[in-house]
Parts: C-alpha cells; structure tokens; sequence
C-alpha cells in the first residue's frame, strides 16, 4: 500500500476534491464484503418471503435483479451527469476520472437489464425482444453509454478527452429520464413504473432490499475503478516530477 | 489591458514550461524571455521541442506544467487576449485547398475582421496576384507557403511564431520572409524562428537558442560577423 | 470582439463551408443519391407489401436523411482536416461559438436542400398518401432536422478529431437522436392517419422542446469541445 | 518478381492493414457497435409487429453489414491517404493485384469477425426461428460477403483517389451490390421458410457465379484503376 | 534487359518532357540528361515545375507530351523496371502513423523483398534505433522525414530523386543525407536534388539545373570553389 502512502502525502490536491484518503484499499474491500453480504442477502430474503407469482410463477424472481439493477443504472449515470458538470466547471481531473468509472459500471449495469429482461420476456412475452419503447429506449441508453466509452478509448490527450466526454456524458444522461418516462408517452407493452400502493407488499419489500444492495454494490465498483483510475494519474505524476526534476513540477 | 500596453513588458515569458505527450515528455521546463522589438532562433536537433514550444506560445497546445506569458496575457487563462497579438506559422500551411488564394484570404479577413482592401497588396507582396483566382489544391509546396504568410500578415501579428519559416521557398521568397520578421519587429514586435540552419537563422535573429532533449542548451547573442557574413553570402550566390 | 464582428464570422464560416462543398463537386449530388439510394434499398428490403411500406415510410424516410446527413457532417470536419486547416480556425481570436453556428448553419442549409429532393421521392415510392395536412408535415420534418443537425454538427466536431471520424459519429450520434425521431416519426404518422386522436400537437411540442435542449446545450457545450 | 514474394507482399499489406486497424482502437469495436446500432434503428423503424420484422430481417441485416463494411473500407484507404502514403504504395515495385488482395483479404476478415457478432443479435431481435438449417444459411451469408468484400474493396480504391470519397463509394458500391444482395436474401429467406420450392439451390449458384465474376473483374481491373 | 546494365546509358535521360494540370503548364519541354555517378541540383523559384519534374522521373506521373528513360527503362512503358532503379523523397514523409518505425520499415522490406537483417542498421544510422518502437504518429517532422529517408536506402536505389530533402533535418541529417547521396553516386548511381539554397545543393551537386516557368533556364557546373567553402562554412558553423 505504500503507493497510497504517496498519494495521501502527496500535498498538492485541490482542494474540494475527494481525498484519495478515502480510498484507503482496506475500507473499500470493507465495503466490497458488506455489499456482497446485503445483495446474497436481499436475495434470499426475496426468495424466500415472496410468493411465486400468480401467473409467471418463480420466474418473477428475475425482477429482483431486473428491476434494481435498471434502478441502479440510472443511479450510476445520474453521478456521470453530475460529475461531469463538476468537471466542466472546476476542470478537476478527478471529476472526469468518476465520471468514467460510473459510466462503465452504469452501462454494465443497463446491459445487465437488458439481458435479463430478455431473458424474462422469453417465457412472459413469449419473445427475447420485442420494439417495445421500454426496451428499445433502453438499449439506446446502453448505446449511448457504449459510445461514451469509446469516445473516451478514442482521444489519447487526457485533457481533451475529459472535456470531451464531459460534454457526450452530459448530453447523454439527458436522455435517462426519457427512458424512464418513455413508458408513460408511448402505450407500451412493458409494464409502467408502479407504485407500492399497486403492488403486493411483499414484492415491495424485496425490491427495496435489493434495490439497497445493488446500490451498495454500485458504490463498491465505482470507488473501485475510481480508485484505480487515481492511482495511475498518481504514478504518471510521480514520473512527471522524476522526469523535471524538482523544477516546473507544479501541475495546474 | 494594461498590460499589454506597458512598454517594460516581454512579448513573451516562459517559466519552467513542460509539456507531456503520454509518457513522453517534449519539453522539460523551458524558461526564457524575449523583449519586444527581439528576435530570437530556436535551433536543436530532431525531437528536441521546438515546435511543440511555438505550439504552446499561440496557445494551440497547453503546457503539462508551467506558465507564460506573452505581453503580459497569460497563455491559458487569457488566451483569447494572447490569440489576438501572436501568429503562428506551422510545418504545414492549413488552407482550404477548395477555395481560391483570395477567397482563403477573405476568409481569414472576416474571422480577424479586417477590411479586404487588406488583401491586394498582400497578395502582391507574396507574388501570387495572378493566381489570386486559382484554387489552392493546385499550387506548388512554396506558392502555399506564400499564401499562408500573407494569411499571417493579414492579422498584424505582434509576436512572430515561425516554425522553419524557410522551408520551400526560393530565395527570393526567403527573403521575403526576412523582411516580414525584420519589419515586425522595427514595429516593435518580436519573433521566435525555429532553424536548422545557423547561417539562415543569422539573417535576422539577435539570439540563438539551442534546445537539446525539451531542455534549454544554451542561450547566446548571435555572433554579428555572422549576420554580415551571411549577407556577403547571399549577395554572391543570389 | 463586439456580437456584430462574431455575427460576421458566423456568415464567413458557413459561407466558407458551403463553397467548398459546392466546389468539391461531388458533394450535394453524391449525398443527395446517397439518400435516395437508401430509400430504395429500404424499399427493396420491405419487399413489396403496400401496407408494410406505408408504415415503414416515416422511419425509412429518417433513417435515409441520417446517413445523409452523417456524412455531411464529417464532410464539414474533414474539410478543415485535409489541410492542417483546422489549428489556424482554432487560432482566430474571439469566441468559439460563432464557429459552431456557422458550421452548424451551414450543414442545416445542406440538409434542408437534400431533404427537398428526398422527400418528395419518398413519397412517391413509398406509396405515402399525401394526405391535405402537409404543412404540419413540413414543420415537423423541420423541427426534427434542427435537431439532428444540431446534434450532428457538434459530435461532428470531437468524433472528427479523434481516430475513429466515420465510425465514432454515427455511434454518438445516432443513440442520442432516437427520441427525436421517434417523436418526429410518431407525429407524422400520427398526421398522417389525420390525427384521430389529437396526439400530434403533443409529439411536436415535444420535439420543440428536444430542439431548444440540443440546440442550448450543443452551443453552450461546444466552447469546452474545441478548447484544446 | 516471383509468385512467391508476389504472396509475400500481399501477406504484407493485409497485415499492415488489420495492424493499423487494431492500433487506431476504434476500428473494430466500433463498427460493431454501428452495425448493432443500425439494427436497432431498422427494428425501430420497422415497428413492433413481429410478422412484418420477420420477413425484413435479411434486408435489415443485409444492410446494417452494408453500412459497417462501407465505413470499412473507407478506412482502408484513408489510413493510405492521412500520412500522403499511397504514393509510396504505389511506387513499390512489383505487381498491383498484390496490392489490392491485400487489402481485400484484411477487408473480408474485418466484415467476417463484425458478421460474428451483428448476426446472432439480428437473429434475436428480429426474432427469426433458428430454422435447423443454419449451416447453409452461413454459407449464403459467407458467399454475399465475399462478392460485397471484393466489390468494396475495389470501389474504395477509386472513391479514395476522388474528393468525394466517404460519399463517393456507397453511390459506386450499392447498386452494383443489389444483385448479390437480392440473391442472398432471397436464398436466405427461402431457406428460413425451410426451402419448399427447392430455390435455394439455384440462388446459391447464382451468388457462386457473381463472386467469381466480382472477384476476377475488380482484380483484373485494379492495375487500371490504381495505376497512377 | 542488356539496357539497363549497358555502361554508357546514361542515368536519366528526359527529351521535351511536358505537363499540364487542367489547362495549366507546368513543365513545357524540359530535355535533361543524367550521367551515372553526376548529381544534379534542381533550382527554380516557386512554382517552377520542379516537383513535378521528379514525379515524372518516379513514374508517379505521366508527362503529358516528351519521353523520358531511367537507365535506358522507358518511364511509361516500363514503369515497373523504373521503380526497382529509383527512389523518390517527396515534400511528405508518407509513413503508416499507426505502426512503428520498427513495423514501418518492416512492411517496406517485405514490399522490396529486402531480408529483415537490414532494417537495425538503417534505423541505427538515422538515429532512430532507440524509438523504434514508437508509433510515427507521435515522431516530429523531422524524425519523420529520418524514417522516409531510411525506408528510401531500403530500396538500394540507383537513381535518387529528392525533393527538398533538407526540410526538417537538423545539421547532423543534412549530412546524413548528403552521405547518401555521394554514396549512391559512388556506387555509380545518380542524383536529382530539388534545392533553394545552392549553398546547400552545391555540397553534393555537380551540376545546377535552373527551372523557369517549367522550362530550363540554365544548365551550369556547380563552381567547385563553391562547394570547397560551402564545406568550410559548414565546418565553422556546425
Ligand atoms: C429486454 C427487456 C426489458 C428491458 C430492456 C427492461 C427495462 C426495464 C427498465 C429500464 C426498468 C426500470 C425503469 C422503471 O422502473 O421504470 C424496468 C422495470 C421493470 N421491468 Fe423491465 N425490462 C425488460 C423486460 C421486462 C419483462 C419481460 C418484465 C416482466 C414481464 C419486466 C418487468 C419489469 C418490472 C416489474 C419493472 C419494475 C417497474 C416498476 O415497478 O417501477 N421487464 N425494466
Ligand atoms: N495537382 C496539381 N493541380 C494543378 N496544378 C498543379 C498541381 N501540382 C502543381 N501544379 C502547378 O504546377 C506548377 C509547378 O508545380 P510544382 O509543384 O512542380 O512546382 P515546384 O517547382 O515544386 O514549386 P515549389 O518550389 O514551391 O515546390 C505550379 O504552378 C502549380 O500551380
Ligand atoms: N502528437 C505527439 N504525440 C506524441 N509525441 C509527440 C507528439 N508531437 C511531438 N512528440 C514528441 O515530442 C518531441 C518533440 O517534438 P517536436 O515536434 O517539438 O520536435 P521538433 O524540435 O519540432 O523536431 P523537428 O526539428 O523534427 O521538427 C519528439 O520526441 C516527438 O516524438
Ligand atoms: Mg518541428
Ligand atoms: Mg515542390
């Protein structure tokens, strides 16, 4: 851990930006376990307290992990839209490195709804796919996170590609809530956002539960890869400061 | 504003200037100063930083680390200020090779907003007039270099950033260049030339700066002998 | 420099987009089969069936004017590439902004003027009947051309820049315009069955509103995109 | 020079080719993405009803391909184009057809590994029965791809040397691909319906016959095309 | 084949080779002849012709009127035997920015059916050996134009036609390439040299041919005076 040391000692970070500190690896394999227990927990709890449901039977199970983890995807890109307005405004490099690691968990994320979702239209739906705006919206999100990627896989100078994809990544967290709300505008065959009051108590449970758990697993990976992210930018730093001597080391 | 209008002030101060392509680094804390009404060549060998220093002088590139100034506007944060008084002449011309000699100019007149009655006599002192109507696709590496100055000139530039201004132009067109860097800074300019050859760069520099690995080398008056000698020089062979 | 000047600059930048295009002769011509092109294919893909065509119209018309348009877009950028030309633009003082509009003006003047001869074709071949609301028709296709240009215009100007140009803007791109199609698509079916249902107002609405965010954001967005 | 270095250089062009191709990232995850992309447009564009998606589904799938592999083979030649080194190609000694079955062979791999993935999605989404006889269904689409492989890579050599290129080869390359396209799907769908006629067969044969003459027209022609 | 081993066919012969682009002129009937072992610089003000004049020697334009023949190979009709005699050095270096200059020079010797072997010492003598494996895409002008050079000797041409070649290099590339250049002469080669500087030129050339408007102006022995004390300056400068 002694690159860490480096990195907390490491006096000039700006300030208003998170403490590499706080990713002391320790705390985060804390936090990766605590996940891991809620979300095997959350399931067995939904499992078990849940009845099979009236019409599609065990399989509605699928919706503890369907339904949280389009949850959580949203989640994710929200923090890609907020850190991103962070970046455009302090130009602080670490925004864009959160911005990055969210993005990638929030596409594995839709991905993972997408799958199972097809997954659990096979037997309900009687199809894997159907152009339903729901599931196509969704895809689009997936889509548009994909390129968000590679947009960053494309541009070599770290500047540019920060700006650049704090821009894609704004303009593209503009369209979560037009998936969300695609539902209601278009009369589709996915079911809409229901609230507690129309659904049966039990299933409510669960889907909190897991919801939580996703989110606590959301969190672990993003601090993961953030994590990972600084450590580098940390190292190219100190070869900077190697490689100038002690003279013009000051980074804007 | 002010300054820009100080007489004290450089054209151009750089302080421990860096720069950084992935893991490479160009320039390795570069630091100097150049007085108004000074011109100074750059020399070094392939690789050395050049042209990645002219590039972060007209703010087309950023420097990793460091700072500088140029008539006391500071590179990054006031960089439409510096924009305005520095032009930069690159390894390549970057004209519309669809458009004509004059309507390239025009162009570069309306973004400087310059009247166009600035254009003739420009294009008469590059020597391309006749092909004013021609499109840019179709001339020679030299013809465009002269087009690109007149281009350069348009925006009364006053810091010069040439980058191997010499390259593919005949002498006349060599010349050419000389007066352009000779008259900018009687009007109190400056320019930074970046030469492989010595004797070229001693027609109008009154320094040399040799940049070795992104690292100033050395820093030395050019010898005055010299400039007269190359004068000799071209007198005999032009 | 004063709004005037950055005006001026505007007009020298479409203007100077336009006539290359014009000159570089291909252009117009080869985008405008291109499109029509497209159509045929479609049409050819749908097989024969009157009906399936007329449903697919709308979203065939789209896709056509898409693929157009994506390659004009890069064109726009290209040109600037070819040369080196695009360091001295960056180089111009005042404000990044007036670029953006100006290019941006220029690629909706070169749609527009595809969509004129596409569209009518489209119409024909896909047996649409021109039903006697076709002004609302006309404005829907407008507002969703904005949009798109709008959005293409600026990915444009970063996919243009990186190394993947042709494949990086169609994949920015064309996930972003979905919900600007679907509503276009939506809202001119929906006229075009005569509007039963009175939804149509509601998908235009809606595409106004897609264009006033796209339109903001992309200009408000584009002074960080060119910055380095 | 001999046969054998004559093999040498194409082995030596097609590597520098697919090298290039991986180096500059975007290439193929990229293209993939667009293909898949495509897709989803097209199954948009075609609305939700399942019957109508089913007897599109080799067109749409056809022509996502289409539009992957244009962008493609653009690439192939602007990587000649970005540093000025097709002149230098071009004054290697030796004979052209090297040269073009090079770059034909790295093209026709690249289209191949972006089939792999485009294809079982466009099965799903379009909701095709995976009838049993899926190994004739690949060699259709392995037989419509080498005629659209050769017939591409030869028009982008050309399109490349005009101003107009990303525009340029669509408009040379379409049409001419119809023929291929409409034989491989219509062999495709024919076999999809479980073959009751026994056309498929002839369909086959015709696609054979196209490659052939694709393949030894664009080779002959090549040398013309590119010579100086 | 006996032409082309035939001792007194001379290198490059060229009678009343003539160019138009469009509806302009560039070259208007220039006769030249090359002996083997002479180099030739090419002078002429922008615009001349002189470019294309060498792209009409590499095949990689056809005249639009004359004849020309490279060691007795006619250029258009047996272009092929042409470019295995001769190497062009252009106004761009033409590298693959993708690949490194390792795999640069790799796909070139398998392009010549050159071994291998003979890529390390090339890369070593224009000084590129430390970044072989870098991409092109990040060397700067002048480690380009080193890399073209090297991929040029790859080729072990007989007739070298170079176009500026003296861009870019640093003082230690400009005698890099003037060795090339007598080396191929001694090897009973040839050399066509396109030059703004006579100074230059006058190092390696015996002979300076002057374009005008595409025709030729003059046709002179290179003052050998001259190259005597251009190697002096050279010596005091560098
Ligand atoms: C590929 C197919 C599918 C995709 C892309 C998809 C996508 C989504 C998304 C994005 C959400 C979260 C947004 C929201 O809560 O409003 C969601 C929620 C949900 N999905 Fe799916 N879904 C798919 C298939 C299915 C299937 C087959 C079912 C079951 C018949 C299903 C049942 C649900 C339920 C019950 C919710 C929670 C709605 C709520 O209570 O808010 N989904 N789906
Ligand atoms: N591709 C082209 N299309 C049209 N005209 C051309 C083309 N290339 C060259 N020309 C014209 O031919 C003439 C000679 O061009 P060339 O490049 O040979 O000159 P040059 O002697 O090399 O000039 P420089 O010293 O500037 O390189 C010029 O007038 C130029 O305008
Ligand atoms: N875009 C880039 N990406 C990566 N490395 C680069 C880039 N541009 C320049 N470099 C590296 O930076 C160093 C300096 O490059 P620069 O072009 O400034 O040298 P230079 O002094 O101009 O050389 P020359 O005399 O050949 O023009 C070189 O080692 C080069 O490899
Ligand atoms: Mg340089
Ligand atoms: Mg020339």
């Amino acid at each position: 851990m002694r690159d860490v040391a480096i990195v907390t000692t490491e006096s000039s970070i700006p300030s208003g930006s998170l403490h590499p500190a706080a990713f002391r690896s320790r705390g985060v394999e804390a936090l990766g376990a605590v996940a891991l227990v809620a979300l095997v927990g959350a399931q067995l709890l939904a499992i078990l307290v849940s009845p099979p449901d009236r019409d599609m039977g065990h399989l509605q199970k699928i919706m503890y992990v369907h339904v949280p983890a389009a949850w959580n995807a949203f989640v994710a890109f929200f923090v890609v839209a907020v850190s991103s307005l962070l970046y455009l405004w302090r130009r602080n490099e670490r925004h864009d490195l959160l911005a990055a690691s969210a993005a990638e968990v929030g596409a594995v994320l839709t991905g993972l709804t997408l799958v199972l979702g097809s997954i659990w239209g096979r037997p309900t739906w009687g199809v894997w796919w159907t152009w339903d705006p729901r599931l196509t919206s969704t895809a689009v999100l997936f889509l548009i996170f994909v390129g968000y990627l590679s947009l960053r896989a494309f541009v070599e100078d770290p500047e540019r590609r920060a700006q650049w994809s704090a821009a894609v990544g704004l303009l593209g967290a503009l369209n979560v809530p037009i998936v969300y709300m695609s539902v209601r505008w278009w009369r589709t065959l996915h079911q809409t956002q229901s609230s507690p009051s129309t659904v049966d108590p039990q299933y409510v449970l669960g889907l909190r539960a897991n919801a939580i758990a996703f989110l606590l697993v959301l969190i672990y990976f993003v601090y993961k890869r953030y994590r990972a992210a600084l450590l580098e930018r940390e190292v190219e730093r100190l070869n900077e400061i190697a490689a100038l001597g002690n003279g013009g080391a000051h980074a804007r | 504003m002010s300054t820009s209008t100080g007489t004290n002030v450089p054209a151009l101060r750089l302080s421990k200037i860096a720069r950084r392509y992935g893991s490479r680094w160009a320039l390795r804390g570069v630091s100097l100063e150049l007085a108004p009404g000074e011109t100074v060549a750059v020399v070094g060998h392939n690789g050395s930083g050049k042209s990645t220093l002219l590039r972060i002088c007209c703010t087309a590139l950023r420097p990793t680390a460091g700072e500088g100034w140029a008539y006391g506007w500071h590179l990054v944060h006031q960089a439409a200020e510096v924009r305005r008084l520095v032009a930069f002449f690159a390894h390549v011309p970057g004209l519309y090779e669809d458009l004509t000699a004059w309507e390239n100019l025009r162009f570069a007149a309306r973004m400087l907003d310059r009247p166009e009655s600035e254009i003739e006599p420009l294009l008469q002192r590059v020597g391309l007039w006749e092909e004013r109507q021609e499109r840019v696709r179709g001339f020679s590496a030299g013809m465009q270099r002269r087009l690109a100055l007149a281009r350069l000139l348009l925006g009364r530039p006053r810091l010069l950033l040439l980058d191997e201004p010499y390259n593919n132009f005949d002498p006349a067109g060599i010349e050419l260049v000389n007066d352009v860097v000779r008259e900018v800074c009687e009007r109190g300019g400056a320019a930074m030339i970046v030469v492989h050859d010595r004797r070229q760069g001693a027609a109008v520099a009154h320094r040399f700066v040799e940049l070795a690995d992104g690292r100033v080398l050395s820093d030395s008056v050019a010898v005055p002998e010299a400039r007269a000698h190359s004068r000799a020089v071209a007198q005999r062979w032009f | 420099m004063g709004l005037r000047a950055e005006l001026r600059r505007v007009g020298a930048v479409a203007w100077k987009d336009l006539t290359a295009e014009r000159r570089s002769k291909a252009g117009f011509n080869a985008v405008v089969f291109l499109g029509l092109l497209i159509l045929l294919l479609f049409g050819f893909a749908l097989g024969p069936d009157a009906e399936a065509l007329r449903n697919a119209a709308a979203g065939s018309l789209w896709l056509a004017i898409l693929f157009a348009g994506v390659l004009a877009f890069n064109r726009s950028y290209q040109l600037e590439l070819d040369g080196g030309a695009l360091e001295p633009l960056l180089l111009y003082p005042g404000a990044r902004w007036s670029l953006f509009v100006g290019k941006l003006l220029a690629n909706l003047l070169f749609v527009l003027l595809v969509e004129a001869v596409v569209v009518p074709v489209a119409v024909i071949l896909f047996q649409v009947r021109a039903s006697d609301g076709w002004l609302p028709q006309v404005a829907v296709l407008l507002l969703g051309t904005v949009g798109f240009v709008a959005l293409g215009t600026f990915y444009a100007a970063m996919a243009s820049r990186s190394r993947a140009r042709e494949v990086l803007l169609p994949l920015l791109l064309f996930p972003m315009l979905v919900p600007v199609l679907l509503a276009a698509a939506e809202a001119s079916s929906a006229l075009l069955a005569g509007d039963p249902m009175r939804e149509a107002g509601a998908w235009i609405r809606l595409l106004v509103a897609f264009d006033a965010i796209f339109l903001a954001a992309s200009v408000a967005a584009f002074e960080h995109v060119i910055e380095v």
